[in-house]
């Protein structure tokens, strides 16, 4: 403790991480009725985080290595767990970012959700959230990251399920928490067997012993496995990313938030936090791999069906993030963590654009929204086509070269599908990102309104152009902003950055060469126009079936209704699940297990006592009111005493 | 040792002494006086508090093992001592029972209906858990074990609810039953330790046979594993917390309860060593049934406080568990969980208490949308449900995180089982929370004020301390291992 | 024996078979006739026969008593109470068969045992046998050994003639 | 003059016998003066014993024998007999008329029960458990308005001589096989000849009447019948002092075979779990409350006997300290419900309801006691199963100690039933308030005093009950 | 013939048809002889020892003679019950008597 005045970088750290969960603590027992005052405790916390982790980024830069703090936390037996801070490139990178997006959030969230009721508790889930996602960033062993990690999950439980009193908001945040729940336990098996078998959890110990192998295989493996569910979970991987798109129950903001730099993105930060552990396993890479592709195809197919703005995000979201655990997958380290930076640019600005449109509309139907004159909200209008622009991976915006470095990991790998499945997803990214962009910005006559009328949050008339509205509208610049200057400026210094201290932190030289260009066997121009082309072709084809004037606007998919269908309903995932719960827990296990609790375990207790009684009962026969029966009883006992010792 | 070995002052029997002297202080005020009567009780309780806190700080965690004895010779023919002391096992234990009292006497400050006598058996059921967690010689324990259950009898079927003369009925005769194979036991050993003493660690020393160990740990286990709630000895659980009032729920499960994976641990490990391994995969394999059985049958309940009882069914299981492992990570985690859960239930049904007390129900069902009329009231409840879920930085974390290392170490099978379970607690923890307090409001509670500040505090207690064990610890486990590590070396 | 030294083996055994005939007839009189009053008779000759049995076994004062306690005293008192009972009037229903079976066991049993109780041991004499068998010897020894059984005895009669005025309601106080 | 003061216990039961003779003679009876002479002739029969209990000595050529062990339980039989007299203070069950006889019938009976209880000599012991059977049967007879109850006094009368019946072939067959009567050279020859079937037999069925007296399975069966037919206060009588000779004895009989005959050890195990499980589960179905608490005595006649029955020191100790536990707890029942049906009749289960309000130390004494009966510590009961147990187990009768405590399971279920009626019950109909006079206030206390002490510091007393049952050997 | 055997068999079934008489005989008064019956089994068991086995004649005797008396005792306070029993119920028919079970 008496360190940290002293070191201005401890100091830093602590204060950044710790700042957003007092004011948590503040406003819930504080100040909740005072809403102004809760509000600004909230951003100024997170305004000093942001501040601290610039702060950090700067000073650390050029840092020869990666910085650790450390102190025990408590010990049991041998199992030592330390608390501490672990300080890289990419944690610093990914601390940056939570804190950018965590402020604008907040920031646009002061116009988003005023006049709310739970202004003060939203601001201090706001902050609850922060705070978890920064401590996770920044963990310095698996063990805190995971904990980090769950206070994550539970922090977009309660923000996801915010409106508590609307049924289905608090649905999907149980929703959300259960199905991330079924990840974490694989996470927390691995960790256990990382305990077990390792003994050590930190993270670069954990990366250096994956990297030099001086684990088991076997143990890396299993491990890394487990420990992928926990990805999967959390960014919503195939099978478990059903959740997400209900987690649009929450407010724009918060979708914002979990979207773009936290929650989901905890998942794939994960990943690259231990990624040469990680890689020591090719058959764990190679599940991941599978899994990111599939997760990417399948979000893209539900994502072309929907007509709700909000959940075409959240499917592109999951697309994307089975784009980075791909990237990661296939050997990306750095593909996989420029895209994550990218895409919580893009995504929170796409995200924020959008509850803009839904403040004002108060629907999330972009038919509805594109009919009303949604592009007479300019602001909100450009930025979310720039949004748009950088997810479809359009020059020059971010998305774009962080989709080439991806392209260029995958096309390195020894079978080319991974590469055309790549393509494919990049494709259909651009299809249904500018398939509602257009219905929003060109509009036309003879929208039939459909029974999908949207979701309709707690409406507040403001002035579009007042202070609410600029409080809206200046996160959003700032975001667009970035998106437009993160992949044309800063590829090469990131990538300085990341993969130079990578080399010093870990024995990972190997790692590096996968990620440059030059690795793959295709030539790189032609990756380039083959990404282009898949992203142009993607937005002519939207142009020609929604852009266009006499257009059909039903996409070429409504002549396949069964497809259609299958995509909507999310290949029949939820029902799966629903049905899987039902009759496997509640009515299987449950009603089973219950019915044994009452019949048979109590049944067997109530039967004793109940024959207890009843020998009572019988016993008492011995007991006639007639004398000579009696006497009989002693007579006989008698009797039976002495023949006992005759015979 | 000597015959006598005082150091100094009794602090422990001064501990059991604010419950009898609280007790005959009760007896002693005429029952119209009720004010009086809980400002006595909650006096009394301060003290034990108190007292425990001090003893908490004054235990030389450093040193390590038995610490403040008091041991005087009782029952000479038979070798009896008036034997107390602390070590890391019970000091936590005695910690738990004195927050458990202080909050659930506050908790119980609107009782109207027989108040004396209420407060009077409260004291006597807390007497003998005191009793058994700092005894260190079997008859005492066993004399104190029986005083703690059987005032539950009165507490459920007097101030009870639903189907309360049957939940008291079950209770009180499961529990003594389980009495029944303990008693048995204890007297087996000490007749086959040959010493005439019932002195805990002198049978240590003298040891028994294989065959003996085996007979009487499984002896034990039975006995003291009903009160643990172990699988299937469970059903008493559920049915005895919802007839019982708050305060008693708050003991029976926050406390009481541990008494039986205490004795288990403290009797039955600490004598028969070798019958834990014998019968270690037994313990565990109910153990993990416990967990996911406890949580799955919580998916089906609508009665709030039967769902707090399973809950409280799995958790116990991962007691049992962290005991089956016979291995420090183990016994600290079951330890600790041991206190995490005894404030966690404390707090539950505290919450649930409050609830009931104003709604008059605890169908879950009939209440609904109950955030909104009661905002703290409600958070209390749902904080403790997150502590059930183990989500971390909450005591609980921590000491499932033990456990289940050393299950997963020793039984992979089960312990990957148990943890699955973990699944279904979420699971049914959230259902009952998203059934209960969110959701539309309910006209019908909408005249129910919510928790006022005094009310509050016992339960901010509870709150504050589960938090605070999540963030330190250190501070409890040091405390805990340092016997600990002693103690599973003998396996 | 003593006393039937004088006379033949042979008629000491006939008388000896006689008195026990006349035990066991009466006993079994005494027993099962279902008229109160030959129950009483058959237990007087049953008794009478006990006595005798008791002079084969040497004790002329023993038998003595029988004969004034039980035949003179027990057997009045029974047929006194008889008569104040009027228990011939009894009514007589049908004899309960599993009553009779399961008593008939029990007495079986006792019998077996009680029998074989005495076959099968193997009673050894003292070493030592006095042959004193004077009644002054008993009276001595009343006075001495069982000094206090003797004085016991008074207030066990006491106790009875009480008891059996108060219970039977002939008290001055209850005579109402 | 020695002698004179080793008699002296029993002679003060004399005097205060002979007393009520003189009263029985009078012409006009006077309840309320006789229960004042009767409680102190009590009183100062109990003093004198208490007095007298380190006495030790033979007397009438080596017949009687006072020693700790039996000056203890004459102190218990003492003590019971002072308190049922002073329960019978207003002695509704019983014709005033008859309140002499009744008072000379008890102390008579005390009387023989302190001479069985120091008696080493069959004849001896044979006529003292004669009077007292005598006495009680006439006690029992005595009862008033009894029309449900009047087979109670036959009844018991035809078990009872039908078991000394018994008896008296079983000293007959010992006598024969042992060729004494005295118990110091039974048990010198006993052991030798215990293979004959005449000898073990003979023990056995001498036994049995002692068994009678305890109420132990299979001789039980008046006992039912009896404690609910008998006027209260003779119930009380008979369910606490009566049961401290039949303990005595037994103890003093079982001492006799020492452990020589395995089976008489395993006969006497079946005698104490047949005796446990049928009193227990019979009670459960119990309604009168008498007779509830005599299917319970049964009970615990049988867990008196694990203690006996393990034939050692500590076991005889235990069995002396169970029994003095079992008075206590058994006449603070009985005081409670004498208390209640002040007007003599029986109590049923139900019309408990409500006592706490009527009378919350009635409530407290009755509720101890039971608990108590069920063995809950820190009562007296508890501490006394505790150490018959231990005494059980140190032979290795883990089995029996098992069945003994779920017995004691069970039994806490009708005992529960009990406390349950005293404390939630509301009641049907209105009772008055029970009227408790000083005197029984004070009563209730020591009596709740006394069990909670025994149960928490049994030291003394278990030390007194181990030396007193040194004096056996 | 005149051996211990013979009276002990004696002995045995006079009590034996005593615990007959006790368990048959609805009479009461029956029952009473059937007692006395048993009584006298003992008494005649005491005799036979005493003549055959016993070092002291005199203990027999004196045993046999206390229980008559006993006897005698017993068959008044019997009687006497029976008697008080007779007046209230107007039988002495044990079987009538059966209110008290259970």
């Amino acid at each position: 403790m008496d360190a940290l005045p002293r070191d201005p970088v401890l100091l830093a750290t602590v204060l950044g991480t710790s700042l957003p969960f007092l004011s948590m603590a503040v406003i819930l027992i504080f100040t909740r009725a005072n809403r102004q005052l809760s509000s600004r405790i909230s951003v100024a916390a997170i305004g000093c985080s942001l501040a601290s982790a610039l702060f950090l980024l700067i000073t650390l830069r050029a840092a020869p290595g990666a910085i650790q703090y450390q102190t025990e936390w408590f010990s049991s037996g041998n199992f030592n767990v330390a608390f501490g801070y672990y300080l890289d490139p990419l944690s610093l990178l990914m601390l940056t970012i939570v804190a950018v997006i965590a402020f604008l959030v907040q920031v646009y969230s002061l116009g988003y959700m005023a006049g709310d009721p739970g202004f003060s508790r939203y601001y201090a889930f706001q902050s609850l959230f922060a705070w978890a996602m920064m401590n996770m960033v920044i963990a310095g062993s698996l063990l805190q990251l995971f904990i980090f990690w769950e206070l994550v999950g539970l922090a977009s439980y309660l923000l996801i399920g915010f409106y508590y009193e609307k049924w289905s908001a608090s649905q999907a945040g149980k929703k959300a928490f259960v199905m991330t729940r079924v990840g974490d336990v694989g996470f927390f098996l691995g960790i256990i067997i990382l305990v077990i078998g390792f003994g050590n959890l930190g993270i670069p110990e954990l990366n250096t012993a994956g990297a030099s192998h001086s684990i088991p295989q076997q143990l890396i493996t299993v491990s890394a496995l487990l420990i992928l569910c926990g990805v999967i979970g959390k960014s919503a991987q195939f099978p478990l990313l059903t959740w997400l798109p209900d987690a649009m129950e929450g407010q724009t903001p918060v979708s914002a938030l979990l979207h773009s730099a936290t929650m989901v993105a905890a998942g794939v930060y994960m990943f690259s936090r231990i990624f040469p552990f990680f890689s020591a396993s090719p058959e764990a890479m190679t599940a991941a791999l599978a899994i990111g592709t599939v997760t990417m195809i399948l979000a893209s197919t539900m994502a072309m069906v929907t007509y709700d703005i909000k959940q075409v995000w959240a499917y592109s979201t999951i697309s994307q993030l089975g784009l980075m655990v791909m990237a990661l997958a296939a050997g990306g380290y750095f593909a996989g963590v420029y895209h994550l930076t990218t895409h919580a640019g893009f995504k929170a600005l796409l995200f924020l654009c959008s509850g803009i449109f839904i403040h004002s509309f108060h629907t999330n139907d972009m038919r509805i929204i594109g009919k009303e004159g949604g592009r007479r909200l300019t602001i909100p209008t450009v930025c979310m086509t720039i949004g748009a622009l950088a997810l479809a991976g359009v020059f020059p915006f971010s998305g774009f070269f962080s989709k080439e470095a991806i392209l260029g990991v995958l096309a390195a790998q020894p079978g080319k599908i991974w590469l055309y499945a790549g393509l494919i997803g990049a494709l259909l990214t651009a299809y249904y990102s500018f398939r509602l962009i257009f219905y929003i910005v060109l509009p036309q006559g003879g929208i039939s309104a459909s029974s999908d009328s949207g979701h309709h949050e707690p409406s507040h008339d403001e002035e579009h152009h007042g202070y609410i509205f600029w409080a809206m509208a200046v996160p959003v610049i700032i975001l667009a902003g970035l998106t437009l200057i993160l992949g044309l400026f800063f590829e090469h210094p990131l990538q300085g950055f990341i993969s130079g201290m990578l080399g010093h932190g870990s024995a990972s030289v190997l790692l590096v060469q996968h990620t440059t260009p030059e690795a793959h066997g295709i030539g790189h121009e032609l990756l380039l126009a083959l990404g282009v082309s898949a992203g142009l072709f993607g937005i002519a084809l939207a142009w020609f079936e929604f852009g266009r004037k006499d257009s059909s606007r039903t996409g070429f998919l409504s002549c396949f209704p069964s497809i259609w269908r299958l995509f909507d309903l999310r290949w029949f995932m939820d029902i799966f699940f629903r049905k899987a719960l039902d009759t496997a827990v509640y009515a299987g296990l449950t009603s089973l297990f219950t019915k044994n609790d009452r019949r048979i375990i109590d049944g067997a207790i109530d039967g004793i006592c109940f024959f207890t009684e009843a020998g009572g009962r019988l016993f008492s026969f011995l007991q006639s009111g007639m004398l000579q029966y009696n006497l009989l009883v002693m007579a006989l006992g008698a009797g039976v005493a002495i023949l006992f010792f005759l015979v | 040792m000597t015959s006598m070995e005082m150091a100094g002052f009794p602090i422990l029997s001064a501990i059991l002494m604010t419950t009898v002297f609280g007790l005959l202080a009760i007896i002693f005020i005429p029952a119209e006086r009720t004010k009086l009567i809980k400002q006595v009780s909650l006096g009394f309780a301060t003290l034990g508090l108190v007292l425990c806190i001090w003893l908490y700080f004054a235990y030389d965690h450093q040193r390590g093992g038995l610490q403040f004895v008091e041991r005087v010779l009782w029952v000479k023919s038979l070798g009896i001592y008036w034997f107390n002391a602390v070590d890391g096992i019970n000091l936590p234990m005695l910690l738990l029972t004195a927050v458990v009292l202080f909050t659930g006497i506050w908790t119980m400050w609107e009782l109207e209906n027989r108040v004396k006598e209420f407060f009077a058996l409260v004291f006597l059921l807390v007497a003998g858990v005191y009793g058994v967690f700092m005894s260190m010689d079997l008859f005492w324990i066993f004399v104190w074990y029986d005083v703690s259950l059987f005032p539950m009898y009165p507490l459920i079927a007097i101030w009870g609810g639903t189907r309360k003369e049957y939940g008291a009925m079950k209770l009180t005769l499961y529990l003594l039953a389980g009495s029944a194979l303990i008693l048995p036991a204890i007297l087996y050993l000490w007749a086959q330790g040959g010493a005439n003493t019932f002195d805990l660690f002198e049978l240590q020393r003298i040891g028994f046979s294989a065959f003996d160990q085996k007979l009487t740990f499984v002896m034990l286990y039975l006995g003291f594993g009903i009160l643990a709630a172990v699988w299937p000895f469970h059903t008493w659980s559920p049915v005895g917390h919802v007839a019982a009032p708050t305060a008693v729920s708050m003991i029976h499960a926050g406390v009481l309860m541990k008494l039986g994976a205490y004795g288990i641990l403290r009797i039955a490990m600490t004598l028969c060593p070798e019958g834990t391994a014998y019968w270690s995969n037994l313990m565990a394999f109910l153990a993990c049934v416990g967990i996911v059985y406890g949580a799955l049958v919580g998916l089906a309940q609508t009665d709030l406080k039967y769902v707090i009882g399973y809950s409280s069914v799995s958790h116990m299981g991962i007691v049992g568990l962290g005991l089956a492992t016979m291995t420090v990570g183990g016994i600290n985690g079951a330890v600790f969980q041991m206190f995490a859960h005894g404030i966690m239930t404390a707090l539950f049904f505290s919450s649930v208490g409050y609830i009931y007390d104003r709604t008059h129900t605890k169908i879950i069902p009939e209440l609904g949308g109950l955030s909104k009329t009661m905002p703290i009231a409600s958070s209390f409840f749902i904080i403790a449900a997150l502590a059930g879920i183990g989500v971390p930085l909450m005591a609980s974390f921590w000491a499932e995180l033990l456990v289940f290392i050393a299950a997963v170490q020793v039984f992979p099978v089960g312990g990957v089982l148990a943890l699955a379970g973990l699944i279904v607690s979420a699971l049914f923890m959230l259902r009952v929370v998203q059934k209960t307090f969110y959701g539309e409001k309910n006209p019908r509670w909408e005249h129910i004020p919510d928790v006022n500040p005094f009310m509050a505090v016992p339960r901010i207690i509870l709150v504050s301390i589960i938090v605070f064990f999540g963030l330190f610890p250190k501070l409890m486990l040091d405390i805990i291992q340092g016997t600990v590590i002693p103690f599973a070396s003998r396996f | 024996m003593d006393t039937f030294s004088s006379v033949t083996p042979v008629l000491a055994q006939a008388a000896f078979w006689i008195t026990v005939g006349f035990t066991v007839s009466g006993a079994a009189i005494a027993v099962f006739p279902r008229n109160i009053l030959y129950n009483v008779l058959g237990l007087a000759l049953a008794l009478s026969g006990i006595a005798g049995l008791y002079l084969f076994l040497g004790s002329f004062f023993i038998a003595l008593m029988q004969l004034l306690i039980y035949v003179g005293a027990v057997c009045i008192a029974i047929v006194f109470a008889i008569m104040l009972s009027r228990p011939l009037h009894l009514e007589t229903p049908k004899r309960a068969i599993p009553k009779v079976a399961l008593g008939l066991a029990a007495s079986a049993v006792f019998f077996v045992a009680s029998a074989s109780v005495a076959l099968r041991t193997e009673w050894v004499p003292a070493v030592e046998r006095s042959t004193d068998w004077s009644v002054e010897t008993i009276g001595h020894m009343l006075l001495t050994r069982y000094e206090l059984v003797f004085e016991v005895i008074s207030l066990v009669l006491l106790v009875a003639i009480i008891g059996a005025i108060v219970t039977a309601g002939f008290s001055r106080r209850l005579s109402s | 003059m020695n002698d004179f003061l080793l008699f002296l216990p029993e002679f003060s039961f004399i005097i205060a016998a002979l007393v009520f003779f003189v009263f029985s003679l009078k012409k006009t009876s006077a309840p309320a003066l006789f229960h004042g002479w009767a409680l102190t002739l009590a009183g100062i029969g109990l003093v004198v014993t208490v007095a007298a209990s380190h006495q030790e000595g033979m007397l009438f050529f080596d017949c009687y024998r006072v020693d700790l062990f039996s000056q203890i339980f004459k102190i218990l039989l003492a003590l019971g007999t002072v308190w049922v007299v002073f329960s019978s203070n207003e002695l509704k069950g019983i014709d005033p008329r008859q309140h002499a006889e009744f008072y000379f019938l008890v102390f008579v009976c005390t009387l023989a029960m302190m001479m069985l209880v120091s008696a080493v000599e069959l004849l001896t012991i044979y006529v003292s458990i004669e009077l007292s059977s005598y006495s009680l049967y006439l006690l029992v007879s005595m009862r008033r308005n009894a029309d449900q109850y009047v087979e109670t006094g036959i009844k018991y009368f035809m078990i009872g001589v039908t078991a000394s019946a018994l008896m008296v072939f079983g000293i007959s067959l010992l006598f024969g096989v042992t060729h004494t009567t005295y118990m110091a050279k039974l048990s010198e020859t006993l052991p030798n000849v215990i293979r004959q079937p005449a000898a073990v037999i003979g023990l056995l069925l001498t036994l049995s009447g002692f068994f009678f007296k305890l109420a132990l399975f299979p001789f039980h069966i008046w006992a039912p019948d009896v404690y609910q037919g008998a006027a209260n206060q003779v119930t009380a009588y008979i369910a606490t002092a009566s049961k401290m000779a039949a303990a005595a004895m037994i103890i003093r009989f079982t001492g006799l075979s020492s452990a020589a005959s395995p089976d008489l050890v395993k006969l006497l195990i079946g005698l104490s779990i047949l005796s446990m499980s049928f009193g227990n589960l019979v009670a459960i179905i119990q309604k009168d409350i008498k007779r509830l608490l005599a299917y319970s005595s049964i009970a615990h006649a049988g867990y008196i006997l694990i203690g006996i029955l393990s034939m050692t020191g500590r076991g005889y100790a235990s069995a002396i300290y169970y029994a003095t536990a079992y008075l206590i707890m058994n006449y603070a029942c009985f005081m409670v419900i004498m208390k209640i049906a002040g007007d003599g009749h029986n109590l049923q289960i139900k019309e408990l309801a409500g006592l706490h309000k009527r009378s919350p130390l009635l409530a407290l004494t009755l509720m101890l006691g039971l608990f108590g009966l069920a063995g809950i510590p820190p009562t007296a009961g508890f501490t006394g199963k505790f150490l018959v147990f231990a005494a059980a187990l140190e032979k290795g009768y883990l089995f029996l100690v098992i069945i003994g405590m779920i017995n004691a399971t069970i039994s806490l279920y009708y005992y529960l039933v009990v406390i349950k009626a005293a404390y939630l019950l509301k009641p049907v109909r209105e009772y008055a308030a029970v009227p408790v006079d000083t005197w029984t206030r004070y009563l209730s206390i020591a009596l709740i005093v006394l069990m909670i002490y025994l149960g928490i510091f049994p030291d003394q007393f278990v030390s007194l009950t181990e030396a007193a049952a040194r004096t056996l050997f | 013939m005149n051996s211990l055997n013979t009276y002990l068999i004696i002995s045995a079934f006079l009590f034996s048809l005593g615990l007959l008489g006790v368990l048959q005989r609805r009479n009461l008064i029956g029952m009473l002889i059937s007692v006395e019956l048993m009584l006298n089994a003992a008494n005649l068991n005491f005799m036979a020892f005493n003549r055959f086995l016993t070092p002291d004649p005199v203990v027999g005797q004196i045993i046999a003679l206390f229980v008559m008396g006993l006897a005698a005792a017993e068959a008044a306070i019997g009687l006497s019950i029976i008697l008080a029993l007779f007046r209230k119920m107007h039988s002495i028919n044990i079987e009538r008597a059966q209110k008290l079970k259970g």
